[in-house]
């Protein structure tokens, strides 16, 4: 009894440091994966971002999203927008009338606005909680006008899925993590001119 | 015997869920390659054969770094501007002189007295031709984009797509007159220009036309600066402009009638001197997708030579027998 | 108070009331939502095809006030409906959750009231060695179930996936590759100089008295050739003995070469000058006519009818007629063809043992040089809108039919003397209209045919494909031609490319300033001239592609063009024949009238030229 | 001085950005008449980066209270709490993003793309449980993980599955945990996010295929319990393996058991190890042939393990987006329309050779991916048959360190109080 006492006693200890080395060393191991990871980690965040010179306008950004209606909206860019009456984002191709009747609107949501200006400018806005992300719009003013219609993830709605599923089935790669002081690829701003 | 049951449709149960993600993992179906929401162009790009009426029978490929601006001389002369350099060619398209200019001219006219006038962002540059540069006029303000330059026998009209306005200087680069700012008693409804493509010419009685794009417009002005004329045609269609600005670039038949270039659906077409659509020179098929600011000049034999800034090459178009 | 809650929370009836409903609640609303979801999609306010359809119908009458107001109405409900939807999940979503959470409290509180004592089970259940011996067992046979089902999918999909793309990279880059290869190319050219020169020695009285216009590299071509002639035997004739006729379109090998003398310059229809004799052909064709021996072969067909005409070349006397009819599988009703290509539109081939002809429908048929049917069979009605017109090739003992069908396009080679299949090689091309060439680059025998998107090159002896470089599209009409090594491809629309041949084609130039839909191009080893359908011929150096001149002519070309004795015959659609040196300028030589049209291509013996017109057949010489 | 150093940067760097908003490309700007004031573009800024180290405060201080209580306090009660502050927390505050399970990849990912600059967050995110595992066992899954607190509430009648078949079960994440690996290491897919099953509740909004994975598994856990945990979790694997060498761990019995069988059936995740009677054990000299035999086959194992996964691959490899691509530029199906994904390689203009390099050389990692993950799963197979073999005599009840979920569940059932 006493002597398979001492073993269980012995053998425990002995477990107990083989346990212990183990730990160590698995802690070890972590730090330094860690310590590596660390040198090249920034504090920043990254969050997902769609690069507008990429994007082909496939219309899976609006199906795609894990949520429904996508995170992914149409964004209008004032400052590129030419303000035109006649514009590609916002009719149907082929239209006869520049109305906001029904049948003259490309948006599959009626999610853009359009109100006078002044002669002979017409601005337009987007409704966010109608957009659906399609791009519709977007192909239009890129082809017609000067593409200040443009398709990005709003952060404010996005999840920042450690995975997104739209990169995942984004057919021209246009998805990436930026980071998130800087998170809107807009083009025709020079978002890289910083500091 | 109940919890059996239980165990064992479990059991299966979660083997489905492991085999249903390995199927859907390796096995994905292709992903739709139907875009509901597609835009579909094709009809517009597409034009009726029935409609082209020109055809094109030579090209000419100029060795420039970057392609602007075609004229052509009253003795047929083609001259071509470009970034850093001018080349002349003859009627029968031999290169008969080429010269550096050591900046990026985006428009060039040509006098009789072969003179050549270059636009450069803000200013006008003459030279011989033979490439001696004559004078560098004063640039105008910070905002200029100087986009197209035409010559009557007086005068000489810049167009500043910038401050949206034509400018008419006399042979020396003395500022004469501002034409076709916005004054509604004169009719003057102001030029739209939502993108650099702002282009004037010489009518045939020497009057002055303008492009309004923002309007798909076209303007005649006398010398004085009074509105003469005016036409536009709005369409997605063939037979008119669409898009935010168009036409980019004119030139003129011997009938008068109107050559037009357009962007976004790229295409040369012919109007009547009325603005009636008459026939297509060259369908979007002959330009690469997104192909801006393809520039124009008609011969004295009214062929057509279209430039193409995209493929840097000339194109001559004549009248289908 | 206490006592009171406790007494709620252990009323197993209460709770499992509440669990009820609360279940069957959720369980309403899963339905609901499910229901919802799926109908989201049918309801997508952008999948309206009803609006979308009486969109387009408004454009069409753009006053129907009616039809306006029905889309507006029609497209609030999808809108509406869509964003009701939308509201509907959303909020389901949360009412499910709710009912959920209510189910899972209560479902919590029952467990607790009705918590039983733990059962101490008297006989201990789980054998440990039962238990490993178990799963031990079940482990392997889980690993092997993996191990087997792993590797069924792995040897069911393989693809060698790495060694495909890599290849792929290195097709994609001919550049590349070409400069890798250079040392193996460079030998491969050595060998072929080096091997001919010294048959050149034994024979080159002989051949330099026969050939003392043609090119050197014809000279290398044929001597090459020479020394295959003694190694092939059977019933075929030598290259030597086709190169004295004329046996297929364009030539000796289709590559638009005559090595015939004493080719007359001038003649005109009119007049009669330098006709020997004219006849008329019963059927029409746009084949050109072929030679062998003082026999002249053409063809004709209409819809009803295909044949084959054997004139006396001396003397235009008609020797015989043979019928393409009774062919097995041959169809019914003959295949829609357009007048510019008709029925019979390849040219026949011959190799002086018998003569081939494949017709619009797929009929081909051998007839011997008296006339005599040897053997005919359909090889099915090639799939082509315009009608098919690639022309037929022999090559020892074999004819080869260029095949590029919309179904099935495929290269094929029949034997000469019982037409059954020696090979067959699919092609991966578009419909075309052009015809095989054979080429001897110095080392081998190649057959290159043209069509969208590439050039190919098979081993005329077994069809295997040799190499092929993508550099063409569109509906291809003009064949190739080839000297020194270079293989020059064009079409309308498309652009005109000069291809270094070898097994790593390479691109030596481009252009796309003239291009040709109808006409063939033909080359020297320094010079490439092509003839546009437009009237514009045009002389590049072969190597570069410098444009070395450039004329236009009043009328355009369907014809060929053929280099004879070193000058150029080509003949436009009015029939007149122009005639210039092939050379760095342009001079002309001469010019004669037929006085008839023309698309054929002309034939040439020595001293003669035939020429099929509209629905003459010209003999023309001194 | 410091801070005022710190608003001047600050301050640049906002000017530059506004600097950026106004430096736009569309020429030439309207001019209004009227006065019309141009609106500003709508970018919303994402969540705050400090939340992210909110997060990791979060989480160190539930792992804290969840091991104080599991392994001192010893109460069921306080665990279940924390479980219903995570769900809240992790789940449905946080929408279970980024959770430690997930940050395998990130990690993974990390290693081998030096593009990608991992969060700080999702490092720590996935080296603290493992540390707190090492010292006090999985605490973590006890309460903390999210995924693995939801699915606790929902056990209602746990049945008792038979020890073999958890063994055989007990293989599958070992496997999802080599393939989560593979395919964030060659930059293919995060498995394990694609297949996150609750994700889809905590944010009330996902695919109708992630709802219904996790609703099954939910009913499955009403019975099966924790049935993500024990059968898929990769890493669980990693917990599981770390925890096996836990310096404490939570014990059934605060004192010295006294083999009254009461907890036999406590724990429904069959996780406590019974007594074995030395009777049990085999003839030594056959138990001692088969441990011989299985350590001789596990280099087998492994090399046989390897083949088959090199030979597979190429299916391995047509997961990868540009493999998939390759193969559809090489193989284009003329009967389709060209699929989005040729379109926008095509209008890219990016090489096509240098893009069939790449992916030969991605097919070439897939191969050596393929030795190593199929070494590996013959690795753990020929281990696990190992284990299988060796005879450990154990005299009370007590929690299976490794696949013990420190519910505590089982401390409820023991009738021995601590000694005070």
């Amino acid at each position: 009894m006493e002597s398979s006492d001492k073993k269980k006693k012995g053998g425990l200890s002995r477990r107990d440091f083989i346990n212990s080395s183990i730990r160590f060393s698995v802690i070890l191991g972590i730090g330094a994966i860690g310590g590596k990871l660390l040198t090249r980690t920034q504090v920043r965040q990254m969050v997902w971002q769609l690069d507008t010179s990429k994007c082909i306008q496939c219309g899976r950004c609006a199906t795609n999203c894990v949520k429904t209606p996508s995170a992914v909206k149409c964004v209008h860019v004032y400052s590129m927008c030419g303000y035109c009456d006649l514009c590609g984002g916002y009719f149907r191709p082929e239209v006869k009338e520049l109305t906001t009747a029904a049948e003259n609107q490309l948006c599959p949501t009626s999610a853009i606005r359009r109100t006078f200006v002044e002669d002979p400018y017409f601005q337009f806005d987007i409704d966010r909680d109608l957009c659906n992300g399609c791009g519709k719009c977007v192909k239009g003013c890129g082809a017609f006008g000067n593409g200040s219609l443009q398709l990005q993830v709003c952060h404010d709605l996005c999840d920042n899925c450690n995975e997104c599923a739209i990169a995942r089935d984004c057919p021209a790669d246009a998805f990436s993590r930026v980071p998130s002081d800087n998170p809107y690829l807009f083009s025709g701003y020079d978002s890289k001119k910083k500091g | 015997m109940k919890q059996k049951v239980i165990i064992w449709l479990s059991l299966i149960l979660l083997l489905v869920v492991v085999a249903f993600m390995v199927k859907d993992f390796f096995y994905q179906p292709k992903s739709s390659n139907e875009n509901p929401y597609e835009y579909k162009m094709d009809k517009l790009r597409h034009i009726d054969s029935s409609l082209i009426t020109y055809i094109e029978v030579h090209q000419i490929k100029p060795d420039i770094e970057v392609l602007h601006g075609i004229v052509i001389d009253k003795s047929d002369n083609i001259y071509l501007a470009g970034k850093d350099r001018v080349m002349i060619y003859d009627f029968e398209l031999n290169l008969k002189t080429s010269f550096k200019i050591g900046i990026e001219a985006k428009c060039i006219a040509v006098g009789d007295d072969s003179k050549i006038y270059l636009g450069v962002n803000d200013h006008v540059e003459v030279y011989d031709n033979i490439g001696t540069k004559l004078k560098s006029w004063s640039p105008i303000n910070v905002k200029s984009v100087i986009t197209s330059i035409a010559l009557s026998e007086k005068y000489v009209y810049v167009a500043d797509a910038g401050n949206r306005i034509v400018y008419q200087y006399d042979t020396e680069g003395t500022l004469q007159k501002e034409i076709g700012k916005k004054n509604p008693e004169k009719g003057i409804q102001g030029f739209i220009i939502p993108s650099p493509y702002f282009d004037l010419l010489i009518g045939r009685e020497g009057e002055l036309w303008v492009v309004n794009p923002g309007r798909h417009q076209l303007e005649s002005y006398n010398e004085k600066g009074d509105l003469i004329s005016s036409w536009n045609k709005t369409s997605m269609d063939v037979e008119g402009f669409c898009g935010c600005c168009n036409p980019s670039n004119i030139a003129m038949l011997s009938d008068g009638s109107f050559v037009t270039s357009e962007k976004a659906i790229e295409r040369v077409k012919i109007h009547l001197p009325s603005g009636e659509f008459k026939c297509v020179v060259a369908s979007p098929d002959k330009f690469v997708e997104g192909t801006h600011g393809i520039d124009l000049a008609v011969d004295s034999k009214d062929r057509i030579y279209v430039l193409d800034p995209e493929k840097k090459m000339v194109s001559i178009y004549v009248k289908k027998k | 108070m206490n006592q009171a809650l406790k007494k709620y929370i252990e009323n197993v009836r209460l709770w499992r009331g509440v669990a009820i409903v609360a279940g069957v609640y959720s369980f309403i609303f899963c339905i609901l939502i499910i229901a919802n979801f799926t109908q989201i999609n049918r309801v997508d306010p952008v999948n309206t095809k009803v609006i979308n359809a009486l969109v387009e119908r408004l454009k069409e009458n753009p006053n129907d006030n009616q039809l306006r107001e029905e889309i507006r109405e029609l497209d609030l409900l999808a809108r509406k409906a869509y964003f009701t939807n939308q509201w509907q999940i959303r909020n389901g979503g949360y009412m499910l959750m709710l009912g959920v959470l209510v189910l899972i409290i209560a479902l919590q509180f029952i467990r607790l009231a009705t918590k039983e004592l733990p059962v101490v089970s008297t006989e201990s259940s789980d054998k440990l060695l039962y238990t490993q011996k178990t799963a031990r067992l079940w482990i392997s046979i889980g690993g092997g179930i993996l191990v087997i089902v792993a590797l069924i999918f792995a040897f069911l999909t393989q693809s060698q996936l790495k060694s495909t793309f890599q290849n792929a990279a290195i097709a994609s880059n001919p550049e590349d590759k070409g400069k890798q290869e250079v040392p193996v190319v460079q030998e491969k050219t050595e060998v072929a100089k080096t091997e001919p020169s010294k048959v050149e020695v034994v024979k080159s009285t002989e051949v330099v008295k026969a050939e003392n216009s043609v090119n050197p590299t014809q000279k290398e071509v044929q001597t090459q050739q020479v020394v295959k002639q003694v190694v092939a035997t059977g019933d075929f004739p030598s290259d030597n003995e086709l190169k004295s006729n004329f046996p297929n379109f364009r030539g000796y090998a289709g590559n638009g070469i005559a090595y015939q003398k004493n080719i007359p310059t001038s003649w005109d229809g009119a007049t009669g000058q330098n006709i020997l004799w004219k006849v008329a052909i019963p059927l029409p064709g746009y084949n050109s006519p072929v030679i062998w021996g003082d026999k002249i072969f053409v063809a004709g067909a209409n819809a009803t009818k295909c044949e084959v005409y054997c004139f006396d070349r001396n003397s235009g006397k008609l020797l015989w007629t043979a019928n393409a009819d009774n062919i097995t599988d041959s169809p019914v009703t003959e295949p829609k063809v357009q007048g510019d290509t008709g029925y019979s539109a390849p040219t026949i081939s011959t190799d002086g043992r018998r003569v081939y002809a494949i017709f619009a429908n797929g009929d081909i048929l051998a007839i011997d040089m008296n006339g005599n049917r040897v053997w005919a069979k359909n090889m099915g009605v090639p799939q082509n809108h315009y009608g098919h017109s690639s022309s037929l090739i022999t090559y020892k003992g074999l004819v080869i039919v260029e095949f590029d069908s919309r179904t099935n396009p495929r290269v094929f080679a029949l034997n000469s003397s019982t037409g059954d299949e020696v090979w067959s090689t699919p092609r991966k091309v578009k419909i075309s209209w052009s015809s095989p060439i054979l080429v001897n680059t110095g080392s081998r025998n190649e057959l290159m045919l043209v069509a969208e998107p590439s050039v190919a090159s098979y081993d005329p002896a077994t069809g295997k494909q040799l190499w092929s470089i993508d550099c063409i599209s569109g509906e291809v009409g003009p064949s190739l031609a080839y000297a020194d090594g270079v293989v020059f491809a064009l079409n309308e629309y498309a652009s005109l490319s000069a291809i270094k041949v070898g097994d790593t084609p390479e691109k030596l130039w481009e252009s796309s300033d003239y291009l040709s839909d109808v006409p063939s191009p033909v080359a020297t080893d320094k010079y490439l001239f092509v003839v546009t359908s437009y009237g514009t011929v045009v002389c590049y150096d072969a190597k570069n592609g410098t444009n070395y001149w450039t004329k236009e002519f009043a009328d355009g070309f369907y014809s060929s063009p053929i280099i004879a004795e070193g000058r150029i015959y080509l003949m436009d659609k009015q029939g007149v024949m122009h005639i210039f040196n092939a050379d760095k300028t342009f001079t002309p030589v001469g010019e004669a009238k037929l006085g008839e049209k023309s698309v054929c291509t002309p034939a040439f013996a020595n001293g003669r030229i035939y020429i099929r017109g509209d629905k003459n057949l010209y003999c023309i010489g001194k | 001085m410091k801070k005022a150093a710190a608003y001047i940067i600050l301050i640049l760097l906002i000017s530059f950005q506004l600097y950026n908003v106004f430096a736009v490309q569309r020429f030439p700007k309207p001019e209004f008449e009227s006065g019309y004031v141009q609106p500003s573009t709508l970018a919303p800024n994402p969540r705050a980066e400090a939340l992210a180290i909110l997060d990791v405060v979060v989480l160190l201080v539930t792992l804290s209270v969840a091991t104080w209580m599991i392994i001192k306090k010893r109460s069921r009660d306080g665990v279940f709490w924390i479980s219903i502050f995570t769900i809240a927390y992790f789940g449905f505050f946080r929408e279970g993003c980024i959770c430690s399970v997930g940050s395998v990849q990130n990690i993974t990912y990390a290693l081998f793309n030096p593009n990608y600059s991992i969060p700080i967050s999702a490092i720590l995110f996935f080296a603290v449980p493992i540390i707190f595992t090492l010292f006090f066992g999985r605490t973590f899954c006890a309460a903390v993980c999210p995924l693995g607190a939801i699915q606790d509430v929902f056990v209602f009648r746990p049945v008792a599955l038979k020890s073999w078949v958890l063994k055989v079960l007990g293989l599958i994440p070992f496997i999802y945990l080599g393939l989560a690996i593979l395919y964030a290491a060659t930059a293919t897919d995060f498995v394990i996010c694609r297949y996150d099953p609750f994700v889809g509740f905590f944010r009330l909004n996902a695919s109708f295929m992630m709802f219904m994975l996790g609703a099954v598994l939910l009913l499955l856990g009403v019975f099966i319990a924790r049935p993500y945990c024990r059968f898929l979790c990769p890493y669980g694997v990693l917990l599981n393996l770390a925890s096996r060498v836990s310096r404490k761990h939570l014990t059934i019995t605060p004192a010295k058991c006294i083999q009254c069988k009461l907890c036999e059936d406590s724990c429904p995740f069959g996780a406590i190890d019974k007594p074995v009677q030395i009777k049990e054990k085999e003839e030594s000299s056959k138990a001692v042939r088969r441990i011989i035999l299985l350590t001789v086959i596990i280099p087998l194992l492994v090399l046989v393990g390897g083949y088959v996964g090199s030979r597979f691959h190429e299916n391995l490899a047509s997961v990868n987006h540009d493999v998939r691509l390759a193969q559809e530029l090489l193989h284009p199906d003329k009967t389709q329309p060209e699929s989005f994904e040729v379109t926008a390689f095509k209008s890219a203009g990016k090489s096509v050779e240098e893009f069939y390099k790449e992916t030969a050389s991605i097919v070439d990692m897939f191969y050596i991916g393929g030795w190593i993950l199929g070494g590996f799963i013959g690795l753990i197979f020929g281990l696990t048959l190992t284990s299988l073999s060796i005879f450990k005599y154990q005299e009370d009840y007590t929690p299976n360190k490794g696949t013990c979920l420190s519910c505590a569940r089982c401390i409820d059932f023991c009738p021995v109080k601590p000694e005070l």
